[in-house]
């Protein structure tokens, strides 16, 4: 039993270059890294779609799973948007613009997008955790693609005004009348805050009126998407169509180092897209 | 830790301790001579040196 | 041992029963011979899964740290020690402890049996008084149990518990005239190049696999460090240098603790005798600050205190 | 497929005339054990051993192993370009194989050969690989291949298998490589009839009497929940160590590691056996751990060998039968324990 894939080499990342970097949140520990590829043909190879992920490679410090943010109707570049947090990231966020380092990928599923098609989008993150999102928003949004889906409504939520990622994008997107958005801060002394304060599941709730027709996609940290999920089953979304990201540790990207594994589903190739109804058949050892 | 390390085989010579106040100027400088002495004595390390894995 | 046996299994189910503990730790007699494993008992009714012999050579006091229910536990003398310095340690309080005491005589080292017997597979190792009867297929071997006791065992100092409520049967003997120290002294008379040599091929067959750390009572760190990534102290691949370092540093977070169970040597799938790291911090100890560790609840361990005359030689 | 009757003394002479066809590796004596060793440091070679300690996989997949090399030299025009470490792929024969080693490769195939991706290393080094048995005249007491989907004379992973017959060893190839291997060696006659059937009669006999005793017939069929909230788990893990030896020298156990590695300017990215007996394998960045708890990471152990994995291939559970987790935990958990179990479990009862 060989398998059909080529050899080429799944863990060789492409060689990219750092294009330009934005400081995103007032914190400073969310940058977005704009990649351009050394060898232009290495951006074919690199098709992606929303929802994917890719490891970052810095030569000397290792690999670190990040969700792709660009959308692949953008071309010349990719984009992540990176949390401080590790060994790696950390060592990323002291990088400069013209530093040159590695992209492996695309990797893993993406939202089911072919599913979505005629129907209203729901779209619920939080915190860092809208990386995907702002990729499925943009990707969505393009004149190609915006007549296959009904209603696009997006909750998004995060700390405080300074929190928020994409900040320019956000109040471009709240201008138009093709998306719904709802966005929303924990708490804020902002006397000029002109959008929502609360929590990402009670916006959700008080937001979003129907599942009719509707696919709900979620991605957050665990204790929005276990509080969501509740709102979202009471609107009468069934679990197959709450679509969830996840997170876990990872380190090939490919289904064969054997970690993040939840039962016989490996988060890096069988996910990290699931849909609650799968979850729910699932060791939840996430 | 001296007497393990030297049990598993680096030199005496190797490793000093000493007890320094930041007042004992004359005292640093002649432990560090002392050391540089020492060391040199013994010359240049050949074992538990890490350079790249010597892996597969 | 069938006597030590019988007796665990009262003594377990009194305590049991009249709800002097919630659980008891034990073993039970293993799958494979001169393997027991450690277990866990809650229910009275269970005790007669207890078993004792030959073959109880983990360290229990391992299975202590962080548990939080009033606990039976069986202790030989070297067990005994490493619950005292759990204690000391603040990893378990003596109040939450009921520590029914073994005199041990030793616990045979399962791979001198198998050298002994040619390396041919063993099917059975059975315990009769002073001896152990070893059947395989086509042979069959009595030894005498003093014969063929672990290492550590055979230089035992301290073979009674030196903690205990309540004992299984009345002390053993102390060894006389043990020389626990001759190995040690052979390595320190060597050239460093040698002790290098001695030391890089002892760890050669290494996996890194690091039983002998988790099989340590000494061993309780939320997180190791070889397991930090910042800084990474050390690295991860089987190179030998880092093995060095791990086992050099392993042995250094153990001085004044050891008690010489011989757990980490027991566990060690290549059979690497990481005691030799440690004995030397034991000889130290007691040449130069008169330390057993965990004889006594009633004085701190030397690392742990300062007195004005401590050995300071190495310090200029 | 050609078949060869040897003296056992031509045959040790025929492995040592290899040498400019293959690189040729044995179980050599290794202290108190028996270790996959290059012939060329072999003092003496004798195939008496029940099993080597590790398994053969550390050949095709080392504990350790270079994947890519980089300079961090900002001078050099190729810095931070990752190149794949060179390998010497060139042919090997792995002598004296146990059955069970050569039907873990298959099991752990499916891992690194798949249809969307092909692990280079692992293919390349199997590819380079000519597996030569030993079947299994006695086979030990905590061996349970029979029941695994194996046997003692279990020809599948194996380009040639030996038959000992006392004072001879048939060897029959049973791939286009074992038959090219066959060729290479020198010496031995074509077997005869009486040879072959002698050896057909003694693998049949050997298999008959060896127990089937792990049984692990309804695993496929439990629901998968159901076992992984099974009330067994904290019992099974209580005396677990969370040491890595029953998964480093287990054949078909796969997991690995990724580290950068730099001196000076140099770097080097390798990968590096683990574990999922150690706390670290799932620790996210954000300090949560999924698997936290001992029994959680003795429960995925077992569950992935003896479920997830039936379930993801449908066939086979992800053990060989060569019975070295049971002989070596130093606390003595059995997996032929916990398979039973596993298989016995009545959810809900």
């Amino acid at each position: 039993m060989t398998g059909g894939a080529s050899l080429e080499n799944p863990y060789l990342p492409y060689p990219v270059r750092i294009d330009d970097i934005v400081v995103e949140t007032e914190d400073k520990n969310l940058k977005t890294f704009k990649f351009v590829f050394l060898n232009p043909e290495d951006e074919e190879k690199f098709a992606y779609t929303p929802g994917q992920f890719a490891e970052l490679s810095v030569p000397g410090k290792g690999e670190i799973p990040i969700g792709i943010a660009s959308s692949p109707t953008e071309k010349g570049h990719v984009t992540f948007t990176v949390n401080k947090v590790g060994l790696v990231t950390t060592h990323l966020h002291n990088m400069k613009e013209g530093d040159v380092m590695g992209i492996r990928g695309p990797l893993g599923n993406w939202y089911p997008w072919e599913e979505m098609e005629g129907k209203n989008i729901v779209i619920v993150g939080g915190g860092f955790a809208f990386t995907t999102l702002r990729s499925s928003i943009v990707y969505a949004l393009h004149p190609d693609n915006r007549p296959k889906f009904k209603d696009i409504i997006v909750v998004y939520g995060a700390r405080s005004p300074g929190m928020l990622l994409y900040k320019d994008e956000l109040a471009e997107w709240e201008k138009r009348d093709d998306i719904h958005m709802h966005i929303t801060v924990d708490a804020t002394d902002d006397p000029d805050w002109k959008y929502n304060t609360g929590f990402v599941p009670a916006v959700t709730e008080q937001k979003v009126t129907s599942s009719e027709n509707a696919i709900a996609i979620v991605c957050g940290p665990p204790v929005m998407i276990r509080f969501t999920q509740p709102v979202l089953e009471k609107l009468g979304f069934p679990p197959e169509r709450i679509i969830l990201s996840l997170e876990n540790r990872m380190k090939c990207g490919i289904g064969m180092c054997g970690r993040c594994n939840l039962g016989d589903q490996y988060v890096c190739k069988d996910g990290p897209v699931f849909s609650l109804a799968k979850l729910k058949n699932l060791p939840p050892e996430y | 830790m001296k007497n393990l390390l030297e049990h598993i085989g680096i030199e005496p010579g190797r490793l000093h301790f000493s007890w320094i106040s930041s007042a004992e100027a004359t005292k640093f400088v002649d432990v560090a001579n002392q050391v540089y002495e020492a060391v040199k004595e013994v010359g240049p390390a050949q074992v538990f040196i890490k350079r790249l894995a010597e892996v597969a | 041992m069938i006597q030590y046996t019988d007796k665990i299994r009262e003594i377990a189910g009194r305590l049991l029963k009249d709800g002097t503990v919630e659980v008891f730790i034990g073993y039970r007699k293993g799958t494979v011979p001169m393997m027991n494993e450690p277990v866990l008992i809650r229910d009275p009714d269970q005790v007669d899964t207890l078993h004792w012999d030959v073959n109880c050579g983990l360290n229990l006091c391992n299975y202590l740290t962080r548990r939080t229910e009033k606990i039976g536990i069986l202790a030989t003398g070297c067990n005994s020690r490493n619950i005292v310095t759990h204690i000391i340690e603040n990893q378990i309080k003596r109040e939450q402890l009921y520590i029914v005491g073994i005199p041990c005589t030793g616990m045979v080292d399962h791979r001198a049996v198998k050298r002994a017997v040619g390396g041919k597979e063993i099917l059975s190792a059975e315990q009769q008084g002073e001896k152990l009867i070893v059947k395989g297929a086509d042979f069959e071997k009595t030894f005498e149990i003093k014969e063929i006791l672990q290492s550590n065992c055979a230089v035992c100092r301290h073979r009674n518990p030196v903690e205990v409520d309540e004992m299984v049967a009345d002390p053993v003997p102390e060894q006389e005239g043990v020389e626990p120290y001759k190995d040690v002294e052979s390595v320190e008379g060597m050239e460093p190049r040698k002790k290098w040599e001695f030391f890089t091929r002892l760890i050669s067959r290494c996996l890194r696999c690091y039983a002998c750390r988790n099989a340590c009572p000494l061993c309780y760190c939320p997180t190791c460090f070889v397991d930090e990534s910042r800084p990474q102290w050390v690295g991860k691949s089987n190179d030998p240098t880092d093995t060095m370092t791990f086992h050099f540093l392993r042995a250094y977070h153990c001085a004044g603790r050891c008690t010489d169970c011989g757990a980490c040597e027991r566990v060690c799938p290549v059979g690497i005798s990481m005691r030799q790291f440690t004995k030397k911090l034991n000889k130290d100890a007691e040449e130069l600050f008169s330390w057993e560790a965990g004889l006594t609840l009633e004085q701190r361990p030397p690392l742990d205190v300062y007195r004005p005359d401590d050995y300071n030689d190495f310090i200029k | 497929m050609a078949n060869k009757v040897f003296s056992k003394d031509a045959w040790l002479e025929a492995l040592g005339g290899l040498k400019e066809h293959y690189r040729v590796f044995l179980p050599l004596k290794d202290g108190d054990f028996f270790t996959y060793k290059p012939i060329e440091e072999a003092k003496k070679i004798h195939f008496d051993y029940d099993n080597t300690r590790l398994s053969p996989k550390g050949l095709i997949f080392p504990q350790s192993e270079r994947m890519f090399e980089f300079s961090l030299d900002t001078q050099d025009p190729e810095a931070n370009i990752l190149k794949e470490a060179p390998k010497d792929d060139s042919p090997r024969a792995i002598v004296g194989v146990r059955p069970c080693d050569a039907h873990a490769v298959g099991l752990v195939r499916r891992n690194f050969d798949n249809p969307e991706y092909r692990d280079p290393w692992w293919v390349k080094h199997v590819e380079a690989a000519t597996y030569v048995g030993l079947g299994c005249n006695a086979p030990c007491a905590t061996c349970f291949c029979k029941s695994v989907g194996g046997g003692p004379f279990n020809e599948e992973g194996l380009d040639a298998m030996m038959v000992d017959l006392g004072d001879r060893f048939l060897v029959r190839a049973l791939t286009e490589k074992g038959e090219e291997f066959l060729s290479r060696v020198q010496g031995g006659e074509a077997a005869d009839e009486e040879v072959l059937k002698e050896a057909r009669e003694l693998a049949q006999k050997v298999t008959d009497e060896m127990p089937d005793t792990v049984p692990t017939g309804r695993l496929k069929d439990l629901p998968v929940m159901a076992l992984f909230e099974a009330p067994f788990w904290e019992e099974v893990a209580f005396a677990c160590l969370n040491c890595g030896t029953c998964t480093y020298l287990c054949p078909t156990c796969w997991c690995f590691d990724i580290q950068d590695e730099v001196y000076k300017t140099e770097g080097i990215r390798l990968r590096n056996w683990d574990s999922c007996m150690f706390p670290l394998f799932t620790l996210h960045g954000s300090g949560h751990n999924p698997r936290d708890q001992k029994f959680q990471r003795v429960r995925q152990r077992f569950m992935h060998k003896l479920k997830y994995y039936v379930d993801k291939y449908g066939d086979g559970v992800q053990c060989s039968g060569c019975g070295r987790c049971v002989q070596f935990c130093p606390v003595n958990i059995d997996i032929r324990r916990v398979c039973g179990l596993m298989d016995a479990y009545e959810p809900g009862a």
